[in-house]
């Protein structure tokens, strides 16, 4: 299994939104946003609190209701529905106070499917921790947890919430190398941040201009 | 860095994971304990059982007695030794009053249990019926239900400090039901018997009887003063563990 | 330190109407669990009118455990216990407060919808003056022992039912003289089944005004995490 | 897929036996209850063997619900749902295997129980085999239709009453037909006391295997945040 | 009320850590922590994930037993304990769902005892949102509302652990500039966190280095 985790996704896939609009609790959140992701590409989403990133994250991953256009992975895998091709780590960790690190990432390895825990918890520098109840642990080793999830199975699409909160300098570096990888291998990220990542193949996407609804993405490559 | 007069952290830690005294004093205590409690139990149910006469109503039933009464007082002794540990505990903060309350509760819980085993085989000759409704009864159940929840609070809460101060606080609480099971057949008219034994003008029970009753009270007091030794290292040895364990995971 | 304890009073009420439903939803509650028991023991009038007042003291037991974790879970899981604790008003009276917001919000109306659903139970109407006035006097100490409970199992997620346990001893008192006051069968060693009753349900609700908050803020201290 | 739904099964499991202190706690709550129900209702015993099928049912359906929002609640909260839901296995099959673990930590147990706690009740021994297969087959029913009042809550913090009184609806069948199926009093109308309500209580047990997570996945679908 | 909260902290308070020590789930986290931060002085709390920087906030406010040693707020209200002259803002919000932004804001002010909110609402530019329920707010949004409790009655200690977390830039710039008023009436700060603040009178914490629980204090002046 670990080794099929580090196999290629298809190389033509692209996550492609098509006027997507997004209402919550009443009022319009965007509206008429389209963009596209490549393969090994990644696209930062930016903009002020409440602009919406977390609910297009969402609406990704199936969790929020798409309430106008469409949002589709061309050249996934037609058997999978497109949250089944994503791993999502949002605000909250989803993680179980009584159940220890290890167990952890058995269950959530075992529920998607995917193989050995060993090396996922190593990468996130987590198996001194192993035993550990979740209980115990500081918010930025619950976050290190939660993020052990992109790698327990493969899935092309990961969608990152503000991925470095509670993270300390070291962690964020390795999520950052991390993240590279998945590109490197054709993944695709959409990654919702207040900081820079400095991510080498990234486009941004500024969500809630003053304006109103519309948005701008544009192309970059910061250092 | 670190205060100079004061111990560091870990070193209290380790004073407070590592009773050591306790351990070597219990380890002498150990054996008279047992063999006190293997002499005393042997001669009053020698005593009790072919020695002692049968009532003159009872027949021979009456000998559930000699388990019954010494288990019902010792249900409430457990309990007391409990409450007495838990305020200790959190009064003081001493790990061993923690241990031992903690030691105490399934010894208390055994001993109740045993008493309402005991009364309901009594009571099916003696008021024609397993269990009534009644405030003894319906007391002593009650004591069962709080050294259970006693239990049950130490097992679900995983943090042994945290656990410790939650369950004394209910053991304190609980301490009221103790002299409700005492009176309550003072208070309200019960099938069960009032107190023969505990009575201001002396005990109104045969010599006969009353020897080899106190004979085993005693027996099952220092039986569960051993068991309660046992247990208590028993614990104090898994904490150890636990703390090595813990060690063991990062620094 | 009154203004703290009015404030946190009127925003604990304020949140059970609005998240729990409030005071209808217990009386709903109520009403169903009285509608049930003849589903479950047959229709027979007198067997009811029987045992209708233990009937109702069971369910009054039951709405009361089905609500406590409303009492200090959520604020423990949410970070607002923490701060209430860092407020002036002691924790004491913080717990009283909660308390008493489970009152008004589940004891207080059951007590006023207590009449009609001896109706439902063919209770006799002679007999609802001594139900309502044992029901107005024991339902605060189901609340305040029950944030004993409450408070001990705050820090384990979904501890209803071990919270259900740890309380169910001391409402059990409560339960045989309130039966008794209302003039039901209740243990039948209870002597002088109205007045006695009543006095002493009073003294164990008077005791439970002081024990529940005081127990209930050290068991909270005991779970600072 | 049957692996996701093996692993999600045996994680709810196992936190169930953790948090919520699991088979152990159950029967020891039911035990409570049927402990409360004589204080509540005097000490007669013939009235007590007369209810005691009744009794033990009622019993049942309050640990249900007392347990209910132990189904996706926590879930929900922590997040872990949403993830769930990005996983393979259809929800349906998340619903039904938080159904049945439910199942496994409440109702089964409890049937364990069961003779026991008809010995407290002082039930005729005869009357134990008849309960104990009726128990048998309800339960799961108790579980799975909780799972819709559970789900339909779910976006609700502390929603434990208003669960509740979705639930109760759903329940009153099971009640009839599980206490008429023990040879308990029951509902008079009910004809055949054992053989046909024991039927009949099977029908229902296996709709609400069916209905119950297709109904919970759409109630979970619908409170999709 | 809200000129109150505008007066300056008795200007000789000292909050002193002597030998404080911290155990946590039975490990010892830290121990022999030695600090002073005088009126008018932030102290940045840094170190790696899990070296006890929530552990050491939440001692300050009495939400974790001092396991040794002592800590105390000399020169404080001598009528009041430490934990009441403290604000906490920690990783969890504290706010309820059911409850408007008004609501909570006018809740937290009278628990406290303090005055006027409409004041503190328009600092964390939450006045447009004030009747919203909560449940309707973005991360950043909650993450705000929670930070307005600093200005809702006036306490000399702020204790603020990774306050920036989900905040957005002009938010964490607004944030900084509250931090800065109030250390310039009198009042102390301690605050951990794994981003650069850039306050002006600051020393620095660092907690957990790799050798132990030892820990270093040291005077610094970033930019
Ligand atoms: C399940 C049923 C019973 C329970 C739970 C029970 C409980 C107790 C308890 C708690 C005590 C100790 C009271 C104290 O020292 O304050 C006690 C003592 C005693 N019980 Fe029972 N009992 C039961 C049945 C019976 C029966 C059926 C009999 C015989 C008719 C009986 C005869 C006695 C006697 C003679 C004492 C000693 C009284 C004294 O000296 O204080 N018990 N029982
Ligand atoms: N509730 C708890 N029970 C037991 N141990 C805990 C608890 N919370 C934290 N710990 C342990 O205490 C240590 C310090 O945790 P703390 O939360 O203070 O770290 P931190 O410096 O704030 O880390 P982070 O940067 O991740 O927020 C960690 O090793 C952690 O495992
Ligand atoms: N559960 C909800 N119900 C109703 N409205 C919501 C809900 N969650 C968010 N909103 C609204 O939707 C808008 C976008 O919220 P979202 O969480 O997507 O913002 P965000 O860009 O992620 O902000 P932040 O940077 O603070 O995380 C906000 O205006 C918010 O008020
Ligand atoms: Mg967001
Ligand atoms: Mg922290």
């Amino acid at each position: 299994m670990s080794d099929e985790s580090k196999r290629h996704f298809t190389g033509d896939a692209r996550l492609i939104a098509e006027s997507l609009a997004c209402i919550r609790g009443g009022r319009v959140v965007f509206d008429g946003l389209d963009f596209e992701v490549a393969a090994g590409e990644a696209l930062i989403v930016t903009g002020r609190n409440g602009a919406g990133k977390s609910s297009l994250l969402r609406q990704i991953a199936g969790l929020v209701e798409v309430a106008g256009g469409r949002i589709a992975l061309d050249g996934g895998d037609p058997e999978l529905t497109l949250p089944e091709q994503t791993h999502y780590v949002g605000h909250l960790d989803a993680l179980k106070s009584a159940m220890s690190v290890r167990e952890t990432a058995l269950f959530w390895s075992g529920y998607f499917g995917g193989g050995d825990i060993g090396e996922a918890l190593a990468e996130l520098d987590l198996d001194d921790l192993a035993e550990l109840p979740v209980a115990y642990l500081s918010a930025g080793q619950k976050r290190r947890l939660a993020l052990t999830r992109l790698l327990l199975a493969p899935r092309p699409v990961w969608l990152l919430d503000e991925p470095t909160v509670a993270l300390d300098k070291a962690s964020v570096a390795r999520l950052v190398a991390l993240m590279e990888t998945h590109l490197a291998r054709g993944g695709i990220i959409i990654v919702a941040t207040h900081q820079d990542l400095g991510l080498a193949n990234a486009r941004s996407l500024v969500l809630g201009t003053p304006q109103g609804g519309r948005a701008d993405v544009s192309e970059s490559a910061p250092a | 860095m670190a205060g100079m007069s004061e111990l560091t952290a870990s070193q209290r830690f380790q004073a407070f994971a590592n009773p050591a005294r306790f351990m070597a004093l219990s380890d002498r205590l150990l054996p008279f304990c047992t063999g006190a409690t293997a002499l005393l139990l042997a001669a009053g149910l020698y005593l009790s059982l072919f020695a002692s006469p049968p009532d003159y109503q009872q027949g021979e039933t009456v000998r559930i007695m000699y388990i019954h009464v010494p288990s019902a007082w010792l249900a409430m002794f457990g309990y007391m030794v409990m409450a007495g540990a838990s305020a200790v505990a959190l009064v003081f903060r001493h790990p061993l009053a923690d241990i031992g309350a903690k030691s105490a509760a399934p010894i208390g819980a055994a001993f109740t249990f045993l008493a309402l085993v005991t009364g309901s085989l009594w009571g099916r000759p003696m008021w024609g019926t397993w269990w009534v409704w009644d405030a003894r009864l319906t007391s002593m159940l009650i004591l069962l239900f709080l050294y259970l929840g006693y239990m049950a609070l130490w097992a679900t809460i995983e943090e042994p400090v945290r656990a410790g101060r939650a369950a004394a606080v209910l053991a304190l609480v609980g301490s009221i039901n103790v002299p409700i099971i005492h009176y309550s057949v003072v208070w309200w008219n019960t099938l069960h018997q009032p107190a023969s034994v505990f009575r201001i003008d002396g005990p109104a029970i045969a010599t006969s009887m009353l020897m080899p009753l106190l004979i085993m009270a005693l027996g099952f007091t220092l039986f569960f003063m051993t068991l309660l030794l046992v247990r208590m290292r028993a614990e104090i040895l898994r904490r150890r563990v636990r703390v090595l364990r813990l060690a063991r995971t990062e620094g | 330190m009154m203004r703290a304890f009015q404030i946190l009073l009127v925003r604990d009420t304020k949140l059970a109407i609005r998240v729990g439903g409030g005071a209808g939803m217990a009386v709903f509650f109520f009403l169903t669990v009285i509608a049930i028991v003849p589903l479950g023991i047959g229709p027979n009038l007198k067997l009811l009118a029987n045992i209708a007042p233990g009937m109702l003291w069971v369910a009054l037991l039951l709405s009361a455990l089905l609500t406590l974790d409303r009492l200090f879970q959520a604020d423990y899981e949410d970070g607002s216990l923490d701060l209430l604790m860092t407020g002036a008003l002691p924790l004491e009276l913080v717990a009283a407060a909660k308390a008493l917001s489970h009152w008004l919000t589940t004891g207080l109306p059951l007590v006023v919808a207590a009449p009609l659903l001896g109706l439902l139970l063919n209770l006799e109407t002679s007999a609802f003056g001594p139900l309502v006035l044992a029901m107005l006097i024991g339902t605060p100490a189901l609340s305040f022992l029950g944030a004993i409970g409450a408070a001990l199992t705050v820090s384990i997620r979904r501890g209803g039912l071990l919270a259900s346990l740890l309380v169910i001893p001391f409402y059990i008192p409560v339960l045989i003289f309130g039966v008794a006051a209302a003039g039901g069968g209740g243990v039948s060693a209870v002597p002088g089944a109205g007045g006695q009753s009543l006095l002493l349900l009073g003294a164990v609700a008077l005791v439970s005004l002081v024990l529940g908050p005081v127990a209930a803020a050290a068991a909270l201290r005991a779970n600072l995490r």
